[in-house]
């Protein structure tokens, strides 16, 4: 019993280690590829590794009240949840029926959470941001939420662990229209991670960060943390929903060889949201929300209804 | 719009309706049919529609040769307890939301001799009348409801042709209270002295007689006192009030 | 039985008629004294249905209190509907 | 112990009758009379998750005499109207009137009797009680707005009344019976087109109580106009009471699929109807009114997803009832100064507004996460694609509403400490496990 718990509390905080540690390496490696793209040299990889130690190793004298930390906690709890719900390299931890609404809500926490950290800090510039990051979240979960929908109506399930092993055989984006739906899910991540041309919530030039910018040595440490974590979160989840979670092997050493291609599919489609941020200019909030509502939400409307169709017939 | 709108609807109200009483007198006649009832409770030993058996069992079960007055107090008697709140509630809202608007106006208009002299005469038949309806209730038609009716269109009749005449308003408000507590409390003496709430747990007497029925006088003259005072204080109120 | 059909048919005609005169008329007080008479005419129709107890309460309440009510609120307001 | 479910109703009455004779104590005497109604609701409804459904008979067996049919959703709400009715009070006691006080008996008497009541018509004369009662409640404001609201509230609910004693009629012209479980064994035997009449009269009477899409025209006026302490006296009361009471029209009266359907597009057109309002609103108490549409139309949801996924559309219903009574509630007392400004207030406000948008693990998210599952399980993508939709608007306007409410200002503490406890049991039933036994039971009875 004890030592269950014990086990299972040390599979937690690995989840978290790892996915923290996955997420970091990203974001360094990512600004490694950016400043490449600008023709700089760029810091080197573990950069932010060191940053993170440096922040946190830092004393906090501003506070703005408890709400205001308790809603750090709230997001970052919340996306180490949901990485808990999804299937990494095939692998499951928690899996249940219906888990996909389970992790659509869960995604949406940490936006709520700086919303809540915003109003208790008072301060304008974060309420702009959180007033944008609400739109946003607003604008791509509808088609988001739309080609989930067709790809459980696709595999008649409702727990993503039951979509991804459906997808042992085949991919699910090598049948034709989830090719499309991914092509929508793709720019429903980059509104996720927050990219550009969807970086308006945070918009470093206009409103220095947003929702963020009360944040400062531990919090903005934590904060780092949240941002890696939820890189790997997002991108987990994309690969899980239309990559199978990556799963190419069963075997004797699937595990290593899925663990592998899931590492190196995620590192692909940050990179691809990273190549976009560098490639395009930050849309207005109106134009964002008219990009997902009107263009993506068509598109996957189009994905839901041949899958539909697919299946009827 | 809205007009037209509104007469599509009554229209369509009425049509259902129409039709569905059209078909109610298609159907069947229910004398004529037996129904096994599936009990929802395995104590009951009902097997035959509920309309007979309030027919045929009524005088031995209740005592009471009224069947309406039976089926009012005894076997929905339940219903009649909540029929006479939601009567009490009407009367404590009117006065609660008037209670500040009142004022006692000197100069009102007299009604006239014939009117004034004639409701002294009237009034006592009035109230006679009504007592005699609610307190033989068992036995001929009437009961609480009528009864009570009957004594307040009687100072209905007081307040038209004397504008002064008037109720003490706390009078009235305990009168009404010791009513409806004497109703709860016989209801709750059943679950006393009897098993159920509100079953009759009194001698049913000689059929036919005044003091017979069990519990259903008792009631009765309470939903009598009760109904009386609640609709005089409404009329009271509304008289007195100032826009 | 013909003279009850009879009956019933003009007391159904009466109530009907008193009923859409109480809506039509411009005159709240004259609308009020006919809801005053519908009420009359279908207790009247209880009585012949033989539901004496329904009959009684129509008559008293309907005809009686409701239309008093109605008359000291038209009398602490305004008669005439715009 | 073994208590008696009829005193649940015939105590308030009591009291409620005898408080003009002591019109010096009615405020104490009250309180303590409501703290033994939610004292004895408990009592029923560990005897109801103990035992099953209980009946109580009232003078003679049925279907001659009238009785309580006790399940386990009406065991909840039973308590849910009496604790929050006790606990709500401590937010009116600056009312004097000890006809105030008798009015709300009634109103906490009136939904009591609604829910647990086993026979149609018996359900017919508490809807009056509770509809006149809450006339009178909505209008003691004496504003204008508040009288406004009321008037509206009153011509469509006498309208609604109306609708439900015809329904009744044509019911009993056909059954010769009144009792629920009577009539649902023998319905088969009921004339197809009365069936259905009757059927479109009760849902059109009670719609205007559960405030159900064509019918809510009053809603706004009344939540706007009435005191907060009433305000949410009708979140938690009549309208869940009412709600269920077309539960059991759907689910014991008259199952069939074509009801199911009607009831289900009227929940979603309630629910989309209800969240996009609210978006639009400027006003926190005509948004938090709105917002109580859209989540009136997920329970109705909830109750019409019952031919396939009723292994989740019951402890849906479970859920959303908690979640959105408590919460509901305390917004609504928040909204008498609508600022959080002490950390009391900060924390019923959040918590109120996460379960509302359904975040976990409260019970907001329980509730929408089974229907999400029930819908799933029916195969009803269309249906689910529009609740995700309105949730999202849900959760936009909520965390504005949260945004712009979190201040300085102090709220006092008599409208403070019942909001706070009343938004503790969206948490507390969130996470008790033993609900989760109580919510997967068989409900409404062996039908």
């Amino acid at each position: 019993m004890v030592i269950d718990l014990i086990i299972k509390i040390a599979i937690l905080t690995g989840y978290a280690i790892a996915g923290t540690a996955i997420g970091l390496l990203f974001m360094g490696i990512g600004r490694k590829i950016v400043a490449r793209v600008h023709n700089r040299v760029g810091p080197p990889f573990y950069q932010n590794f060191i940053d993170v130690a440096k922040l946190l190793s830092k004393k906090t004298n501003i506070s703005h009240g408890w709400i205001f930390d308790l809603a750090l906690l709230f997001s970052i709890s919340g996306i180490l949840l949901t990485l808990l719900f999804l299937p990494i390299g095939g692998v499951k931890l928690l899996s249940m029926d219906g888990d996909a609404f389970l992790v659509l809500y869960l995604l949406a926490i940490p936006s709520l959470g700086f919303a809540l950290g915003a109003g208790a800090s008072g301060n304008p510039n974060a309420g702009i941001g959180v007033m944008r990051a609400l739109v946003m979240l607003l604008s791509y979960e509808l088609p988001f939420v739309i080609t989930l929908i067709a790809l459980m109506i696709y595999y008649d399930t409702t727990s993503i662990a039951g979509i991804v092993e459906s997808q042992h055989s085949q991919w699910a984006i090598f049948i034709p229209p989830f090719l499309l739906a991914s092509a929508v899910a793709d720019m429903a991540l980059q509104g996720m991670l927050m990219e550009q041309p969807f970086d308006i919530p945070i918009a470093p030039h206009e409103i220095a960060s947003g929702p963020m910018v009360e944040f400062g040595g531990k919090y903005l440490g934590s904060l780092m943390i949240y941002k890696a974590i939820s890189i790997v979160v997002e991108t987990t989840f994309f690969v899980d929903l239309f990559f199978g979670g990556g799963v190419i092997a069963h075997g004797k050493f699937s595990g290593i060889v899925n663990f592998i291609s899931w590492l190196v599919l995620i590192f692909i489609f940050f990179t691809l949201a990273l190549l976009i941020n560098t490639a395009f200019p930050r849309f207005r909030i109106e134009q964002a929300f008219k990009f997902y509502w009107k263009y993506e939400t068509i598109l996957a409307t189009i994905s839901l209804i041949w899958v539909y169709w697919m299946v009827i017939t | 719009m809205r007009k037209q709108a509104s007469v599509v609807i009554t229209v369509i109200f009425f049509l259902s309706l129409t039709f569905a009483f059209y078909q109610i007198s298609s159907s069947y006649n229910y004398m004529e049919n037996k129904y096994d009832y599936t009990n929802p409770i395995n104590e009951s030993s009902a097997n035959e529609s509920v309309p007979q058996h309030y027919i045929k069992d009524t005088k031995n079960e209740t005592g009471a040769i009224n069947v309406v007055t039976a089926i009012v107090v005894e076997y929905r008697g339940f219903d009649t307890l909540g029929e006479v709140t939601v009567l009490f509630t009407a009367a404590t809202g009117v006065g609660f939301l008037l209670y500040n608007l009142y004022s006692r106006k000197k100069n009102k208009r007299e009604a006239n001799l014939i009117l004034r002299e004639g409701s002294k005469i009237v009034l006592p038949f009035a109230l006679l009348t009504g007592a005699y309806i609610f307190i033989h209730g068992h036995l001929t038609p009437g009961g609480g409801f009528p009864g009570g009716s009957v004594i307040a269109s009687g100072f209905l009749l007081m307040m038209l042709s004397y504008p002064k005449f008037f109720m003490n308003e706390k009078r009235l408000s305990v009168l009404e209270s010791l009513a409806g507590i004497t109703f709860v409390l016989i209801g709750l003496f059943g679950l006393i002295f009897a098993t159920y709430f509100l079953q009759n747990y009194l001698n049913l007497g000689n059929v036919g007689y005044l003091i017979s029925a069990g519990i259903i006088p008792l009631i009765y003259i309470a939903v009598g006192f009760k109904v009386g005072s609640e609709l005089a204080s409404v009329i009271q109120n509304l008289k007195e009030v100032q826009e | 039985m013909i003279e009850f059909t009879i009956i019933a048919w003009v007391m159904s005609f009466l109530a009907i008629a008193s009923a859409l005169y109480a809506i039509k008329t411009k005159d709240l007080l004259s609308a009020a004294i006919s809801m005053g008479i519908a009420s009359l005419v279908v207790s009247i129709m209880f009585l012949l249905l033989q539901a004496p107890d329904v009959a009684i309460t129509e008559a008293s309440i309907g005809a009686g209190l409701t239309m008093a009510v109605f008359i000291y609120a038209i009398g602490k307001t305004e008669r005439w509907e715009e | 112990m073994v208590v008696h479910a009829v005193l649940l109703i015939a105590i308030p009455l009591l009291s409620a009758f005898l408080i003009p004779l002591i019109r010096k104590i009615s405020k104490w005497f009250t309180i303590s009379i409501l703290t033994l109604n939610s004292i004895f609701s408990i009592l029923v409804l560990f005897e109801v998750y103990n035992k099953g459904m209980i009946y109580e008979i009232i003078a003679f067996s049925p279907p001659v005499g009238i009785y309580l049919a006790i399940d386990n959703l009406s065991a909840l709400l039973a308590l849910i109207i009496n604790v929050f009715g006790a606990i709500n009070f401590v937010s009116t006691l600056k009312e004097k009137s000890f006809k105030f006080h008798m009015l709300y008996l009634l109103a906490i008497a009136g939904s009591t009797g609604i829910v647990i009541t086993g026979d149609i018509f018996n359900m017919f004369v508490f809807f009056e009680i509770t509809a006149v009662a809450s006339y009178a409640l909505v209008a003691s404001k004496k504003s204008e707005k508040a009288v406004e609201g009321a008037i509206k509230y009153m011509i469509l609910g006498s309208l609604g009344s109306t609708f439900i004693l015809m329904g009744i009629a044509l019911i009993y012209s056909q059954m010769k019976s009144l009792n629920i479980y009577d009539i649902a064994n023998r319905i088969s035997m009921m004339n197809e087109n009365i069936k259905w009449i009757s059927f479109a009269f009760l849902l059109t009477g009670i719609g205007v109580e559960a405030e159900l899409f064509p019918l809510n025209g009053w809603v706004p006026d009344v939540y706007e106009g009435a005191s907060s302490g009433i305000a949410s006296l009708l979140s938690f009361g009549p309208s869940k009471a009412a709600i269920y009471a077309i539960a059991r029209l759907l689910i014991v009266i008259f199952p069939s699929m074509h009801t199911y359907e009607i009831a289900l597009w009227i929940g979603v057109a309630t629910l989309l109807m209800g969240e996009i309002a609210a978006f639009m609103q400027t006003d926190a108490k005509r948004m938090l009114a709105y917002s109580s549409i859209g989540q009136m139309g997920l329970i109705l949801i909830a109750f019409s997803l019952v031919s396939q996924g009723i292994r989740y559309s019951i402890p849906a219903s479970f859920f959303l009832i908690v979640s959105h009574a408590s919460a509901k509630s305390s917004l609504f007392l928040l909204s008498h100064k609508n600022k959080m400004g002490s950390a009391l207030t900060k924390y019923g406000g959040i918590t109120a507004v996460l379960s509302l948008i359904g975040m976990p693990p409260l019970a907001g998210f329980w509730g929408k996460w089974y229907l999400f599952l029930g819908a799933a399980s029916e195969k009803l993508w269309l249906v689910i694609i529009l609740i995700f939709f309105s949730g999202i608007i849900e959760a936009a306007y909520f965390a504005r509403y949260l945004h712009r409410s979190i201040g300085e200002e102090k709220m006092e503490a008599s409208y403070a400490y019942p909001m706070a406890v009343l938004s503790t049991f969206s948490l507390a039933f969130g996470l008790l496990p033993f609900i989760y036994k109580m919510a997967n039971m068989h409900l409404l009875g062996g039908v």
